[in-house]
């Protein structure tokens, strides 16, 4: 009997390695244009970050007879309320919203997705002692906690922003990982990998987490546009010390100066505010590609 | 006993006697912009008071012929040629919405899988049964929650339980008994009862099965059972008709195709049924894997892959219809040994 | 070889706080299953037949009694030790679809347990190997086309081959199959059930096989026995043979009733009878039979004493009704 | 309706568990402020004079607890004070006890964000039936693209662009307080206009910054609901389309409920961003102008009442689910 009419074309046996990771991902890119676009949309800002504070100085210098000016050569996206060129705010501030929310989407998946893989996979009382902290966390809103806790912790460097943004943001993570891992352990293959002796730690890492990691890549993601949001909120509202110029000090600062009031500060009221929209417009649109190079049932079709 | 090549259209003999008729039914679907069709050129006669059964396994097509029965095929899905006409309603194939929403749950209607929820999970029974009774502009709705109580008093049932009850409080037979209920209460000409104890107990299933069986009998409904199970179809049926890969490759009286199936598929499918009688060494598997709406092929037979008698002419022309003489009984099957039993 | 003595399993819960109840999913079931030997358990979903064979592949723990293997008591054996002890017993779950991980290629699924196998026995890489292609032989399925695979690619019937070459590649002694062809294609079923009898009779295992399906019980415990379970108890036991052709507890006959006839082959049995009440699982009633609200035998007094498991005339056989009384409910072959 | 008594009690308890909680935290944050400002106002007092009983009396006012005693007893007498009601009294408004400003906050806060859930729920789950409806058509991709992208925008940039562009670029409405700064506050026909034209753009920039959400939830609910296999028998039974809607209708909204807890701690939360823009005195604003002054019993009690709405909101949200939902209800 040959193989051949057995077996459905799309089936038939191959020995054929799987295609690399890498193939997978321009494959999966390159099918839809927007997704492109995002990914360049991100890179963009990375490089601003990496490269684009070394352009300008340390202080940005104040021209006081050049207050809201509109775009020049000198100055493409016009002058603030103190002269200071938008752009080079823009592009100085980058670097330290951009760390922190990558620190801090770091620091929210991997505290969330360990909370919720223990939870969900020994159950008893580590799932319920978890799971009251997790229901706490999510029950007090965010920023009026990160406000509070503002006056105990001074948070303004990157690391330690993206360690308290981490150690606030995890809950819903962590409850969606949990209930992931139920849904796993209520499939056989939990079940038939302990009856055949595989140790725990084979079964979380080698088991569960292949199956939710690209629901954690997408996570990362989105805590990233999470994390820009508490920042430049936190800024804005002043209640952290300024430590370097970022996109949330000039909202702050802007509104603080009453550029509200006047017309003539549009660009320098949006300038901020299109950079927060365009990076999360990025990772959504990135989302979409990713979603399909991680999850293997995708890649077939 | 020889067999001779027919006609289709030389097969269905009696027009008083049949209920349904469908002719070169060809549904496809489409996957990945290729039209694949999950029913190819099916010819069938439902007989008038009869019970009708269709077997197959999955991918054979079953469930997208209950579906085009009521010209419910949806996207990606269509009905690409072929009629579905019944003799009290017409041509459903040509009918538009709203004359297709009056057959439907009125004079055509159809018991789901045991493994589905027919019911919204937010509503009482018996106001969805009102909602059926308005739907079909009923005289006196509050007769048809008559009617129900009768029938669930019938299948020995508490109807004033059931009626106020919610689908979550039933168990999986009391489900499965209430959406016969659903089927029956507006009284319809024919009935499609979809894999109707696949999911359910043993018990519960030969329950549901005797349930079918007296009301049909005594309504002489015209009913159209499809099933994976042989054992259902032998319990029930008056006809069986034999769908694989979306073609009918076998039609006759229920004991007759037991007793003397000619098709390679039908011999193997019932003899890899384990019984409770006779050696149990004797039951055979059947080799290979069920058909996959994307494989199967579009010229010759399409068994072949799985056929302990594949000639040469099997791989290029489709098999014709063969009719064993003097009997009510048609095969599609190249190979010489299927006319004999 | 595996004795289950008395074992009782109660879950506790459901009803919230206040209405605590205690549902008894085992009521002292007590086995004794030899080497190689092969029983099938049958019953209706809910009986407790699922959990027995849970219970004797380790997955699941009890409330009384005592699981022995091989005259080693599971209470003597220390926690850590418990894993280990129950690699001799491999459980086939029902769905051969959640039982594969959709995440990682079937090579790695057969090997990660090999290399702790390898491990064990002091053998290399090449073993491993060597060893993944073999076990697929032995279920009919070839090595090269499914290595590579994800469980995606595979039919259901497949897959279940493949659930089982993963059983074996800890070298179980008993193989427990829980429903093992409910979800898979009826052209396909026998396949499995046969391949269960040939790994019984080739690598001298025994067989557990869980089913509603008498028949299919019949088919893989042919020259075994069969238990009857209800309601968490053991109502009737004996020779496969012996209980399709002479069952004398009356649930038995009602599962052996329930089975449809192949007319034309068969015709029914003439004391086949069907009953028309479904097993209510919130059932409370604890005196007397548990059986006796849907028997349409019971009388008085079974309503007042519960009846015991007791031998049938003295025999191997083992009844739990006061009337025992051979009916011929199976259908009956023709021409 | 036996199993929602229970529910009912079971809720409230963790409800108060929670505010205790909550309230246990505040506590212990004040006492980790850098240089303890409870104790180093006892300190100050008593340095500049005042009699130790008195100073004692006036910090204790202030805190709800005196700074000197074992923690145990301060934290004691805190929540005793709590369970009174009382909050401690306010440093940047002197003398006023927190509790009162926040009786004059709450309504602010509670009216502008009940305004919001309800018009980003309603337009929301509109938005989402049309989506799903028209979900292979481009009208359909159109509103998904918005709603995507307006759910990508935070609340507050939307409440800043709201502000600036359509009250300073284009002037179309008042911007810096609640209501029209010449008038009366009293329950006249023009106040409650002027109040009601002033809360347009701070109640659309929380309704804005969630509708997207609930969109886009509400349609994947009824995409979903759509392949259950009771709509497709509600089709072959011939039911009116009418009747089908209701099913699809409350089928798909009922899913949302469970969203709607969420939701509510976002919206509390965003509050602070939309009280300082709009000028608006209700609990976030209490909360950020007591950080920034170093108010800190107005500070604690402002995140306790925040917190404490958004947990009753909650067992609201719950117990409306559970009143629709039959299979809670019934069991």
């Amino acid at each position: 009997m040959s193989a051949a009419v057995i077996f459905p074309p799309d089936q038939a046996p191959t020995t054929a390695r799987n295609p690399s990771l890498a193939t997978i991902a321009w494959r999966a890119l390159t099918r839809k244009s927007g997704r492109i676009i995002g990914v360049l949309i991100l890179l963009f800002f990375i490089s601003m970050a990496i490269f684009g504070p070394m352009l300008y100085p340390k202080q940005l210098p104040i021209n006081g007879a050049n207050l809201y000016a509109p775009p020049s050569w000198a100055h493409p996206l016009g002058t603030d309320f103190e002269g200071t060129g938008v752009l080079a705010e823009i592009v100085t501030g980058s670097r330290y919203v951009l760390s922190a929310a990558a620190l801090a989407a770091l620091f929210t998946i991997a505290v969330g997705t360990f909370m919720g893989i223990v939870s969900g996979y020994f159950l008893g009382l580590t799932d319920n002692i978890i799971m009251r902290i997790t229901d706490f966390i999510l029950t007090i809103p965010g920023f009026p906690l990160l406000i509070v806790l503002s006056t105990i912790w001074s948070f303004g460097s990157p690391i330690a922003m993206g360690v308290v943004l981490g150690l606030t943001g995890w809950g819903g993570l962590a409850r969606a990982v949990r209930s992931q891992t139920l849904s796993l352990r209520e499939r056989g293959f939990i079940e038939a990998a302990r009856g055949l002796g595989l140790s725990n730690g084979h079964i979380i890492g080698r088991e569960i987490l292949p199956n939710i990691a690209p629901y954690i890549a997408m996570n990362l993601l989105l805590s990233v546009t999470g994390a820009i949001y508490a920042e430049v909120g936190l800024f804005f509202l002043g209640v952290i010390p300024f430590q370097a110029n970022n996109w949330g000090v000039m909202l702050n600062l802007a509104f603080g100066n009453g550029a509200m009031y006047t017309p003539q500060s549009l660009l320098y009221m949006i300038s901020p505010m299109a950079c927060i929209m365009l990076v999360t417009f990025g990772i959504v649109l990135t989302l979409d590609a990713l979603d399909e190079i991680l999850n293997p049932r995708l890649r077939e079709g | 006993m020889g067999s001779v090549a027919v006609e289709p259209a030389q097969a269905s003999a009696l027009d008083r006697d049949v209920a349904c008729r469908v002719r070169g039914l060809t549904v496809t679907y489409k996957v990945d912009n290729r039209e694949l069709s999950a029913l190819r050129d099916v010819d069938l006669d439902i007989r008038q008071g009869q019970i009708t059964a269709v077997i197959g396994e999955s991918g054979s097509g079953k469930s997208t012929l209950a579906l085009a029965l009521m010209n419910a095929v949806s996207k990606p899905g269509r009905i690409a040629a072929g009629k579905v006409t019944y003799r009290d309603l017409g041509e459903v194939t040509a009918m538009d919405s709203e004359r297709l929403r009056r057959a439907r749950g009125r004079s055509l209607s159809m018991v789901f899988q045991a493994s589905q929820n027919s019911l919204n999970p937010l509503t009482r029974v018996g106001a969805q049964l009102l909602d059926l009774a308005r739907s079909h502009d009923m005289r006196d709705p509050r007769a048809v929650l008559r009617e129900a109580a009768a029938l669930a008093e019938r299948m020995s049932l508490d109807a004033d339980r059931v009626l106020t009850s919610y689908q979550h409080q039933l168990s999986g037979g009391m489900r499965q008994r209430v959406g016969i209920i659903f089927g029956l209460v507006l009284k319809p000409q024919v009935l499609l009862l979809d894999e109707p104890t696949t999911a359910l107990d043993v018990l519960s299933q030969s329950s549901v099965l005797e349930i079918v069986r007296s009301i049909q009998r005594e309504r002489q409904l015209t009913t159209v059972l499809i099933t994976h199970d042989m054992g259902v179809v032998a319990e029930l049926a008056d006809r069986v008709v034999v769908l694989y890969a979306g073609r009918v490759v076998e039609e006759a009286p229920t004991t007759e195709l037991i007793r003397h199936p000619r098709h390679p598929y039908t011999r193997a499918l019932i003899q890899a049924i384990p019984r409770l009688t006779g050696d149990p060494s004797l039951a055979r598997p059947l080799e290979g894997q069920p058909p996959s709406l994307a494989a199967i092929p579009t010229t010759g037979c399409v068994f072949r892959g799985r056929c302990p008698h594949r000639m040469e002419v099997c791989e290029t022309s489709t098999p014709g219809i063969s009719q064993v003489s003097d009997t009510d009984h048609r095969y599609a099957c190249h190979w010489e040994g299927a006319a004999n039993d | 070889m595996i004795e289950v003595r008395a074992i009782e399993k109660v879950y506790r819960g459901g009803g919230g706080l206040l209405s605590q109840r205690a549902v008894k999913a085992l009521r002292g079931v007590s086995l004794t299953l030899k080497d190689g030997e092969a029983i099938s358990l049958i019953g209706e979903s809910g009986c407790g037949k699922t959990t027995l064979g849970r219970i004797i592949a380790g997955l699941e723990t009890y409330s009384q009694g005592e699981l022995v293997f091989d005259g080693t008591p599971l209470s003597q054996v220390p926690p850590g030790d418990r894993p280990q002890w129950f690699h001799r017993v491999q459980l086939v779950q029902q769905d051969p679809y959640g039982a594969l991980n959709p995440a990682r290629t079937l090579g790695n699924a057969l090997v990660d347990p090999l290399k702790l196998q390898a491990k064990h026995l002091g053998k290399d890489a090449t073993w491993t190997r060597e060893r993944a292609r073999e076990l697929l032989n032995l279920v009919g399925l070839d090595p090269e086309a499914t290595l590579y695979k994800y469980p995606h690619n595979l039919s259901g019937g497949q897959r279940q081959r493949f659930v089982v070459a993963r059983a074996l590649t800890v070298d179980p002694k008993v193989l427990v199959a829980d429903e093992a062809v409910s979800m898979i294609d009826v052209s396909l079923r026998l396949g499995i059930l046969s391949l269960l009898s040939d790994l019984r009779v080739r690598l001298g295992i025994s067989v557990i096989f869980i089913t509603h399906d008498v028949a299919a019980a019949r088919y893989v415990a042919r020259d075994g026995v069969i238990c009857v379970i209800y309601r968490g108890e053991i109502v009737e036991y004996g020779r496969t043979d012996d209980i399709i052709r002479s069952p004398v507890h009356p649930y038995t006959q009602a599962l052996l009733s329930a089975m449809p006839v192949l007319r034309g082959l068969e015709k029914p049995g003439p004391d086949r009878f069907i009953p028309s009440q479904d097993l209510d699982t919130q059932a409370q009633d604890e005196a007397g039979c548990l059986f006796r609200s849907r028997c349409r035998f019971a009388t008085e007094r079974c309503g007042r004493e519960h009846p015991n498991l007791v031998a049938l005339d003295g025999g191997e056989r083992l009844h739990a009704c006061f009337y025992p009384q051979a009916r011929d409910v199976v259908p009956v072959p023709v021409g | 309706m036996k199993s929602l008594i229970p529910r009912l009690i079971r809720r409230l308890f963790g409800g108060i568990i929670m505010i205790l909680a909550v309230a246990s935290f505040t506590f212990f944050l004040i006492h980790l402020i850098p240089g303890n400002p409870a104790l180093s106002k006892l300190t100050s007092l008593e340095m500049s004079g005042v009699q130790p009983r008195q100073a004692e009396l006036e910090v204790s006012a202030i805190y709800g607890f005196l700074p000197h005693q074992p923690l145990y007893i301060q934290y004691l007498q805190y929540i005793w004070q709590l369970l009174h009601l009382n909050l401690g009294k306010s440093i940047m408004y002197a003398g006023i006890s927190v509790s009162h400003l926040l009786l004059l906050a709450l309504p602010w806060t509670v009216f502008t964000v009940t305004a919001g859930i309800i018009v980003s729920f309603v337009v929301g789950i509109l938005a989402g039936v049309l989506i799903a409806v028209y979900r292979d058509r481009w009208f359909g991709n159109g509103i998904t693209l918005f709603s995507t992208f307006l759910h990508g925008i935070p609340q507050l940039i939307m409440a800043l662009l709201l502000a600036y562009l359509l009250t300073t670029i284009w002037p179309i409405f008042p911007y810096g307080s609640p209501y029209k700064a010449s008038m009366t506050p009293g329950f006249t026909l023009p106040f409650i206009g002027s109040l009601i034209f002033h809360a347009i753009l701070p109640v659309a920039a929380y309704a804005i910054s969630s509708y997207g959400g609930w969109a886009l939830t509400m349609k994947s609910s009824v995409v979903s609901v759509l392949g259950d296999d009771f709509i497709l028998a509600s089709e072959l039974r011939g039911l009116k389309p009418r009747i089908r809607i209701g099913y699809i209708a409350r089928n798909a909204i009922l899913p949302l409920f469970t969203t709607l807890t969420l939701s509510i701690g976002f919206m509390f939360g965003g509050s602070v961003f939309i009280e300082q823009i709009f000028d608006y005195r209700g609990l976030g604003y209490m909360l950020i102008t007591a950080t920034t002054n170093l108010d800190y019993p107005l500070m604690a009690g402002a995140f306790l009442i925040i917190t404490t709405a958004v947990i009753v909101a909650n067992i609201l949200a719950d117990f409306l689910y559970t009143a629709i939902d039959p299979r809670i209800r019934v069991q």
